[in-house]
Parts: C-alpha cells; structure tokens; sequence
C-alpha cells in the first residue's frame, strides 16, 4: 500500500473520499449537459471537464459558509463544495425560474448565490478579480476572518483586471487567494500565444506576494497550496497567487470545435492524466476505494444527476414579462 | 442657512453620511492626505482615519472594481474618479458589473456603490481635463446618472445616492465646485434621484439644461425678463433615467423647447430629451425642438480662444433664447 | 452575381483589402487556426499566414491599443472583438485615443484602425453575449461608427473602412451573420459611410432602422403593403455621425415616422434620429416620433421566453406600422 | 582624476558635455515655465525636474530619427534630444497656433510629432505602452530595425494598460523599452500606497523579458542599461522592463502643493541628489567641465529659454474656429 499522502497534508479518509465523490458528481453534471445539449435540449454548455481535481482540491481548503467565492465559469466543483447541487446546476443548464444562480437569466456557468457566500458573476473575463479585493478589503474593514477565492483562466490572466486587483491587494495585504487555472488553452489560442512567463504564478512578485505553482491534477497537492495560502491569508499575511496546471479535456463550450486548433493524439495523451482516473486509482491505493464501492457511489451520482435532470427539465421557465423586474431596487 | 460653495456642499454630504453611517468609505486617487486634487474630500481622512478614506493604487478599473466588491459585500462605497475623462479604464466595470448585478442575479446581489466625477470644462483643462462623458452613460439601465447643478441639490442628492441600493454615477461640474454659491441647510435631507426640478417658471419658452450651461440659461432667462420674455427653466438633476414627465410637462407648458448642454450635441442626453418630448407632446409644440449644445469636436481645446469658442456662456444661451421666443 | 451569406460577405471584403494592401492586417481572440468564433476570419491565417492574422492575448484594451500604434505607424489592422459585450475593457483606448488622435495632433497622426464586432441577440447568448453597445460610441467626435444590414453593404462599407482614414467602429448584427444572404459582387466596390440608404419606397409611413430590426421592418412593410399602406424605409448604415439630411427626408417624406432598434429606447441611436427630426422638419409631422426598442433593461436574458420576450420581431414591428399609419 | 566612466559604457566626452546640456536645457525651460505660471502667463506647468538625468541617458541610447517614442508628460529631457527646441516647448506652454504638438490644443507635456517620431500622447496615464508595442509589431511587420521607447510613472504601472501591453510585447518578443520613471510618488501618494513589489522591475519576469532597476540619478548608468535593452531589442531579444529611481523634486503640477503631502525635510534631502548637480560634478571631477565652461553653457542655455520665451509669447493663438477641424480626415 502507498503512503496516504492526504493525512500528511491533513486530510482525513473521509474528506479525500467526499473529495473524489465532488468530484465525480462535477464530472457527471458535466457530462450530462453535453449530452442535453446534443440533444438539442440545452443551448449551451461550458465544462469542468480535466480542472476538478484543481476546483475540489481549493474548495475544500475554505471554510463553506465562512469564505467567499468569486469563481470563474468553468468552477463547478467549487461550488458544488460550497452548497450548490445538481439540481441547481440542471435549473441553470435548463435556465429555469428557480435557478438560483439567476432565475434563467444567465448561461449555465455564471455562478452566484448569496446565501453560499458566491458573489454573482458575469462573463467579461476577470471582472471579478477585482471584487474579490473589494470583499476582502470590506472584510479587513470589519474585522472579519474569512478569505476570498478568486479564479480565472490563465488567458484571462492578461486582462488588465487581474493587474489590476492583485496589486491592490498586495498593497492592502488582503486575503485573497487568486486561483488561476491553467488549462493550456484560451479557447484555441495556446499557452504560448497568451503568455511568455514560464508560470503565471511568476506574476505574484511583481505585486509583492507569493506565487505558486502546483499540479492542477492533483488534489491533494492543490489542497495543501491551497490551505498554506488560506492559512496566511488569515493570519494576515496577505494574498497568494495559485496557478493550478492542468488541462480541458473537451472543448472550449458546446459552440467550439477543437479539431480546428488541437490534434486528437494530444488530448489522448492528457487524457491519461485525466484528474478522476488518478485520483481514483490513488483511492484504491491507499484501499479506500474498490470496485463496488466506485460502483456504488457512481451510481449514487448518477441517481444524482438524473433526478436534478428530471426536476429541471419540468421546472417552469420564467414569466416573459419578469424580463422587466430587478433592473433597480425596489 | 449658510452660503457655500458646491464643493463644499459636495463635502458636507459626504461627512454627514460617513458620520451616520460606518459602511460609507471613500477611494480613489489622492482623496487621503491630499483631500482630493479638488479637495472634495479635505478634512475626511483627518476625521475618518486612512481605513475609510482610502488613497489607492493608480488604476480606475480597481477602484470601481474593489468598490464593486465592498459594496455587494454591504458597504457603501464612494468611488472618486479624479477626472471624469478618466472614467473610460472603469467602463467595463461601470457597464457590465456594477449595473448588472442585480438583474443577473434575480435580485439576489445589489451594488450599492456611488462613483463621483468632476466633469465639465472652463477651467483650461484642455483635452483631457474638461470631458462631458454623461452621454456614454445613459443608456445603461441599471445604472442611475445625477448631475446637480446647485450646492442644495448636490447635498442632497450625493446623500440620496450614497443611500441608494443601486449603483449611482454622481457627476460634478468642475467650474461649478468654487463658482456656485448658495444656501445649504446643515441639517440632513436627502433629494429624490430621478426627479427633475423647475429652476424657474416661465410662460414663453422652456429650456431645460443640467450643470454648468443651466446657471447660463438662468442668467440669460434673467436678462430675458428685462425684455419681455418669460422663460421656464427645468433642471434634469438626474440623467438617466430622465424624469419624462417632467420634461413633457415643462415642454407642453410653453411649447416652445431648447435644449441646452455642454456636452457635444450629436447623441448627447439633449437627444433623449427631445426624443421623449417628440413622442409625448408633438401637438404641443409651436416651434422645432432646439438644442445648443457644444461643438461635435472631440474635446475641448487648451488654448484660450479654443476653449472659449468650444464653451457655451450665457450670452451664446441669451441669443438663443431670444430666437426661439421670436419664432 | 453570387448569392452570400452576411458572414461571407464580411470575410471577403476582409480577403480583397488583404490581398490588395499589405498592411491590412487582422489581430483578436481565435482569429487565426480557430477563423474566429464566428468564422468571420476563416481561410485567412492560411492565405496571409500568421503575422498577418494574430491571435492575441486575451486583452482587448491591448488588442485596440497595439492596433492603434500599428496604425498610427501606418498599417490598417482590423482589430475583432469577439462579442460587442467584450468591447468595454477597450473603452478608453477607443475613446481616448483612437478618436482623439488627429484632434489632438492638430492632424499630424492619424489613426485609420477597424473595430469589427459583432453584436445583437436572438442566438441564445444570454445578458454578455447580445448586447447592442452602439450608443456607448455614438456620441464620441472622431470614430464612426457603422453597422450594415446586408450582405452587399457590409462588403462595400467594411471595405469603406479599412480604407477610411479615420477609426471606424464596425458592428455586425450576429444574427444576419447566416440568416441573411443577398447578392454580392465578386469585384471590388466602396459604399460610402456617412450615407444612410433607402431600403424600400413609400408613401404613407417612414420606418427608421438599422441591422436585425431593418429586416423586420421590411418584412413588415410586405406585409402592410397587402394591406394598402405604404412605408418608406430608411437603413441608417453608419449611427455616428448620422446622415441627417437623409433622415430630414424621410422623415417629411411621410410625416409619420417610426424608430425601430433592438438596443433599449432610452438613450439609444433613435433618440437622435428623433432629436434630428424634431429640429429640422417638425412642421412636416403628421403624428408624434414614434420608437420600437428594446426594453430598458441591463441586456437579454437567457431564458427563451425571456429572450423573446426582449427581442423585436416581424409582428411586433408590423403592429406599430400599423398603428402608426392609422394615427 | 576620477575614471571616465563615461568611457567605460562607450560615451565620448563630447557625448557628455552634450548630455549636460540636454539636462540643463530641460531643467531651465521647465524653470522658466514655472516662472511664468507664477506671473500668470501659461495656466499649466508639468515637471521634469529630478528625471533629466534618466531621460536624457535613455534618449542617448536610442537613434534619433529612426527610433520611435511614446513618452510620458515629464519626458522633456527625451524630446529635446530627439529634436524638439526650446521654442517649440515654449510654443506649446503658451498654446500657440505654432506649437509643432498639438498646435495649443493640448496642455504642456503632451508630446508628438511625426517629424521626430514622436507618437501623440493624451493624458490618461498609460495608453501610450499599447501604442509603442503596436508600433513595434508594425515595425516587425515591415522587417524595420527600430525600437520603441514607451515611459511611464510607477504609480502608472499600475494600470491595466502597462500589462497588457508588455504581455503582448513579452509573446511577440517586440522590440519595446519600457521606461518606468519611479519618482516615489504619483501626486501625493507615496510608492508603498501604490505597489507593494520591492521594484517595478519585479514585474518584467511575469512577461517573460528582463527587468532592470538602475539609479535615475546616474545618466550613465540608465545609457548603459538602455543601451544593452536597445541593442537586445534590435537583435530580436525582445522588450526589457526599465526601472530608473529618481525622485520629483517640484510639485506634481503647477496646481498641486506638495508641502500637504511630504516635509521639506524630505525634498531637501532629495535635492542633495539632484541630478544636474551630481552630474555637473562628475564632469568636473573628470576634467570636462570647470566653472567658466558651465557659466557659459548657462549662459547658451538662458539665451535659447529667453528667446523661445520671447517668441512664443508673441506668437499668435490659433483662430477660434479652427476648434472645429481635423475631427476627420478630409
Ligand atoms: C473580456 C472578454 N473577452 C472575451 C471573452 C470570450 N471568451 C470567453 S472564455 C475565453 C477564453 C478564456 O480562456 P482562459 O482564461 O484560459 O480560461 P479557460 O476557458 O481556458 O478556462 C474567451 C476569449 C470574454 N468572455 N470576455
Ligand atoms: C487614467 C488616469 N487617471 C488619473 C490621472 C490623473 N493623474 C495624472 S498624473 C497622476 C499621477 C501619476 O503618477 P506616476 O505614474 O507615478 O507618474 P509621475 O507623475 O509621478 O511622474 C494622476 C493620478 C490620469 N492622468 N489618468
Ligand atoms: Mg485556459
Ligand atoms: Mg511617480
């Protein structure tokens, strides 16, 4: 038997099962979206698919109902952490009246929520980098102690806002954990198109804190990152910039084609070292996990997923007229 | 009651809430030790402490952005941006997050944040440092656009903005701030965003302006007077959304309407105000809706001949006046 | 004479001044391997190779701004901005510096750079990806703006702007991107911007509008004419600087006149077509300036009853016509 | 004698006589400005004063009338080595029709001419760094072997602009110089309200390129280091990050007062270092200059700020309506 590296970092067998289960359920939402899709039953779709061992491994280094999230669209194992379920993810993929990320009105992927503590998100890229600093900034104010996590694609490392809100930050010392989840691509522009750094973790000395860079397909290693940063966060140490390496297994969103921009034999090759796969086998492993018990709880996902699907799927749509409601308070 | 200048009333409105309310925090550049380029905020960091009143970074897009945040975590940010022609980096926050928030979420987040600009020209701020950018801004629905042209309206409009539950941009024109004078209770009244107010009342023409250009047409309605002439004079106050009623109202009242704004004529807000009068009260009107404006030129010059050519003044407004009343 | 698709005719004007002037150039996000996310660019990283056709970072304020210095220097890049929603971070290399380049230099520089975006809903895009930003741009001296409706003009004024010496914002409705095909010539032509054009003849009504909605409109005016009314429509073509004398025509042409655009009402490019008529051919109304918009909310959502719901239509703009005729 | 280090980084001493001049020239102009401001003659001063001795080595390394700046408003010692004159600064203090920038359109400082290959510079701090990397991209295009020189305060680097623009410039490998005149200060906030990075030449390595932080005060020090950027730049190296540390001996602008800000104690430690005198002294020191040489120099010097007053004062305004051309072209 392997030596159970997740207990070195602090883990207990329990959490490391619970992480693979998130991850799981992220990877079947995921999945069935694209079938619904094909299926002509959702518009759009825009995946998780290669980042959740990176999204589950940083979630469960916060404290849920304590910190706060500004994700990007591509987190939905971090949310699913923080409290959402497959049944809000379906509302929103259906864009149904209930769903609580926006009753509809927002594409699958704009996250928020308060009573989660996820600030509502937009798609310009890197607009909420800057909330981030500002929550964290209200937080010091108010002598809170939470932390604020905040993440973007490594394209949209490049938007000036990510300049932008890191130095304030570095400035103010504020606790915010800057996550940057570098899947290689910005839709089918490559690495090398977007950025000439070695590591985009090389941009946290030009704002006077920590950057690190860690193996995205790795939880455990993301995990312990992860609570390093939190833990200085918290205790005043100012920001950290993450860059979790990793790699989109599928397409940019259900509207891409990424035969036009990458080869088959590439993806291949990434695929074996698709985040589920590896930490599956490591389960096993270290004996946490077998056959049966895999079988159980993906069928228990899959249960998940299917009743989400289902419940969505005859939700009601938004009244038209509600298109005029929440443009100012009342 | 005390006479004050603008700017002071601009001060006092932002002390009195910081004062009554924790949450309000000021940032942006220099508004600290400085009090601002201005001093709009002199005095505040000695009486708040450097914690709310924030110097930061050199950067538009954080400060409105960082603002965004604070205030849809709860507090209610006042956001300086030095010179409104630098609004333009914070754009992308102003349009597509600050006013967006509540109606991407359903209602669920709000963004309580009000963002003050010095706007306007007449102070030999040539290209850069004389911009009216309102018109860039007015057809953003979620957002709220102020524009006072007195030390009362801007007290008690800064104070309804900082309150209000939905982003506010508060613009100040720059000649106003020592230029304007006039009475300001010391007691705490707030004024309704969205409401437009009439400056004057008058049986033969309606001009309606906002800023600067509305004492210009005060002034000239005055020396109207001396010739015979009655003017209405409406004051937008509030930009967007415009108070249509109001504008209809006072168009129908004379039937005889001129825009007046410093901004460049070609799409400014004098658009919308003629367009909701053209719509609401056609058979109203006994003369072609007129606006005077300033040139489509892209900014106004430094040069002194320049800007005074670029600048409207009351006479430029008098003359304009009197010929629409002898249509 | 071919039969294409509005795309196609966007890629060919792109093809032509490419192979006809070097320093065209092409730089955005997934313009290159990817032909763009629209594939308004594709085959041409093949034909002019990858310096000439740039995928940039992901930074549209650079992808303006390094378009502006290329220009400035002397070449024509057409920067593309993935979606109209995205164009907000560029804001201030647009408006103060690409518009202001020839002022401020007293026309020693000059900036001839082509915005290319594409805009407008209807394909599901949700608040960040339908987004009508035209009015942000259409008060701003120096940059024109011009937003075509069919396959034949889009050709000729895309290739107009490349060309034009000054920046042009060039918007293209995403939804006549495969929708809308005409004919197109296989030579090389210019249309010129500044001109609004006559889309079809009438007598009784005029119809003003621009991109998706003028396809309404015309198939609006089908069908009125069966019912014995007559509507003269006005494609504006390029929204800054209008062509008012086209509109004054129109306009007096019928003395009925409806504004119809996808963008919300308020503050919108109709409110100065309104203002333009209501100044110079008041008397020539037969009943009040009417507009057909987009309702005054922050963007379209994603929900279909609610994209619906904000998006215009054949019959929605079919009912106004009619009202209006029988005003 | 003291070495010739001038000789050590290939400066001649004709060379440095001439550099004195330029940063000489530059202080008295400015001087002069300010003077007239006081007499309430030009509305408007923006400074130099304490940044000769950067600017005017960083313009030593570049070739006049090949290279291409896109400058920042305190950049006079860099125009006038590029070829701007006393009169034509004079010209555009006083808003003359004749000003070569901005025909009195714009406030002092803001530089351009074609003529001298000097882009148009507007007010908004930073906008000028996506220009210079586009102007390098063309000049790539065109298989041309200048390079652009774009300068810029440290609080500016803050902005959006700095880093998407040495991002794009950092992919491309352009031929850029990044000039950053750290100063200490942007208006009246102090360098640790704006950055929390040791140097601002921490941030070079977050684009891939070198970053070099060299003492402002020191001519030949900023010509050796912009001379080995220059020379990396033309040999396809690509852009390196520059940062001079000087310090703003003058208030921000003729509206500022910076006794609000920091003590006199603090300026008149700064003026110890002041730039003119230490270089003044170590061409001294090595024999090129004694104190009849420098009264004349002063004495040129005094003559062209007199008659480039004179002149433009006399000059005639442009014509009122002329504010309504060059919008478009014809
Ligand atoms: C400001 C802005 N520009 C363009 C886009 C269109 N867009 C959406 S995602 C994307 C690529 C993002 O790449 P990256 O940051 O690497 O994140 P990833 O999708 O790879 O996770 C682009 C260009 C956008 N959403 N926002
Ligand atoms: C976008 C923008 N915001 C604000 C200003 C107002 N402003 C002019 S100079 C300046 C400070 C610049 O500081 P720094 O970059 O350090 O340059 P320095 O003046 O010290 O040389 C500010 C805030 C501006 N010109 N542009
Ligand atoms: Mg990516
Ligand atoms: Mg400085």
């Amino acid at each position: 038997m392997t030596t159970k590296r997740h207990e070195q970092v602090g883990l207990t067998d329990a959490q490391v099962l619970d992480m693979y289960y998130y991850m799981l359920l992220a990877r079947k939402i995921d999945e069935r979206q694209w079938l619904l899709n094909r299926a002509g039953k959702v518009p759009f779709v825009i995946s998780c698919q290669g980042q959740e061992a990176a999204q589950v491994g940083a979630a469960f280094a916060l404290r849920k109902g304590k910190d706060y999230l500004c994700p990007y669209y591509r987190d939905l194992g971090v949310v699913l952490v923080f409290g959402q379920t497959a049944r809000d993810c379906m509302l929103s993929a259906f864009a149904k009246a209930e769903d609580p990320n926006s009753g509809g009105r927002q594409m699958p992927g704009h996250f928020g929520g308060k009573k989660w503590n996820i600030l509502t998100g937009s798609s310009p890229v890197t607009t909420q980098v800057p909330h981030a600093v500002g929550i964290a900034l209200a937080g010091k104010m108010q002598k809170k102690d939470f932390v604020v996590y905040t993440s973007f694609g490594e394209g949209s490392s490049n938007q000036g806002d990510f300049h932008e809100g890191a130095n304030f930050a570095g400035v103010h010392k504020l606790p915010v954990i800057f996550f940057c989840e570098n899947n290689k691509y910005a839709i089918s522009v490559p690495l090398k198109k977007q950025l000439a750094c070695e590591s985009v973790a090389d941009r946290a000395i030009g704002y006077g804190f920590p950057g690190v860079s860690v193996d995205g397909n790795d939880p455990i290693e993301v995990y312990r990152v992860m609570k390093e940063a939190v833990e200085r966060a918290r205790s005043g140490g100012g920001p950290t910039l993450i860059e979790a390496v990793m790699y989109r297994l599928v397409p940019h969103s259900s509207d891409d084609d990424d035969r036009t921009y990458r080869t088959r034999e590439e993806v291949e090759e990434a695929k074996k070292k698709d985040p589920i796969l590896l930490f599956g086998q490591y389960l096993k492993e270290v004996g946490l996990m077998d056959e049966n018990k895999e079988q159980d709880l993906l069928a228990r996902v899959q249960m998940e997923v299917d009743e989400a699907t289902e419940y969505a799927e005859n939700a009601p749509y938004p009244a038209p007229e509600s298109t005029l409601t929440h443009v100012y308070g009342e | 009651m005390a006479v004050i200048s603008f700017i002071d009333a601009i001060t006092m409105a932002m002390r009195e809430e910081m004062r009554r309310d924790p949450n309000v925090f000021i940032l942006g550049e220099d508004v600290g030790v400085r009090g601002g380029v201005f001093r709009a905020t002199v005095g505040l960091i000695e009486e708040f402490g450097e914690e709310r009143v924030i110097d930061t970074p050199l950067a538009e897009s954080a400060i409105v952005g960082v603002g965004i945040g604070a205030a849809a975590y709860g507090m209610r940010p006042i956001a300086e941006i030095q010179f409104a022609d630098f609004i333009m980096p914070a754009v992308n926050q102003i349009v597509s997050e600050a006013a967006k928030m509540r109606y991407r979420s359903n209602g669920d987040w709000f963004c309580p944040i009000t963002i003050r600009a010095p706007f306007g020209g007449g102070v030999h701020g040539a290209l850069y440092h004389s911009q009216s950018v309102e018109a860039l801004f007015t057809n953003v629905p979620g957002l709220k656009v102020v524009a006072p042209s007195t030390p009362y309206d801007a007290k008690g409009l800064l104070k309804a903005a900082i309150r209000d539950d939905d982003p506010v941009l508060f613009f100040e024109h720059k000649r106003c701030y020592r230029l304007i004078k006039g009475e300001v209770p010391e007691e705490d009244y707030v004024l309704p965003i969205g409401k437009a107010d009439v400056k004057r009342e008058g049986t033969d023409i309606t001009v309606i302006s906002y800023g600067l250009t509305l004492h210009f047409c005060l002034q000239a309605a005055e020396k109207l007077a001396e010739e015979g002439i009655s003017a209405h004079v409406l004051d937008l106050r509030t930009l967007y959304p415009l108070d249509k009623e109001a504008i209809a109202e006072a168009a129908a009242k004379t039937g005889k309407v001129l825009i007046v704004h410093e901004d460049n004529k070609e799409g400014g807000v004098g658009a919308e105000v003629a367009a909701v009068i053209a719509e609401q009260c056609l058979f109203d009107l006994d003369a072609p809706i007129k606006r005077l404006c300033g040139p489509d030129v892209p900014a106004m010059p430094y040069s002194p001949p320049m800007e005074k050519f670029f600048m409207l003044n009351p006479d430029k407004v008098l003359e304009a006046m009197r010929e629409l009343a002898h249509f």
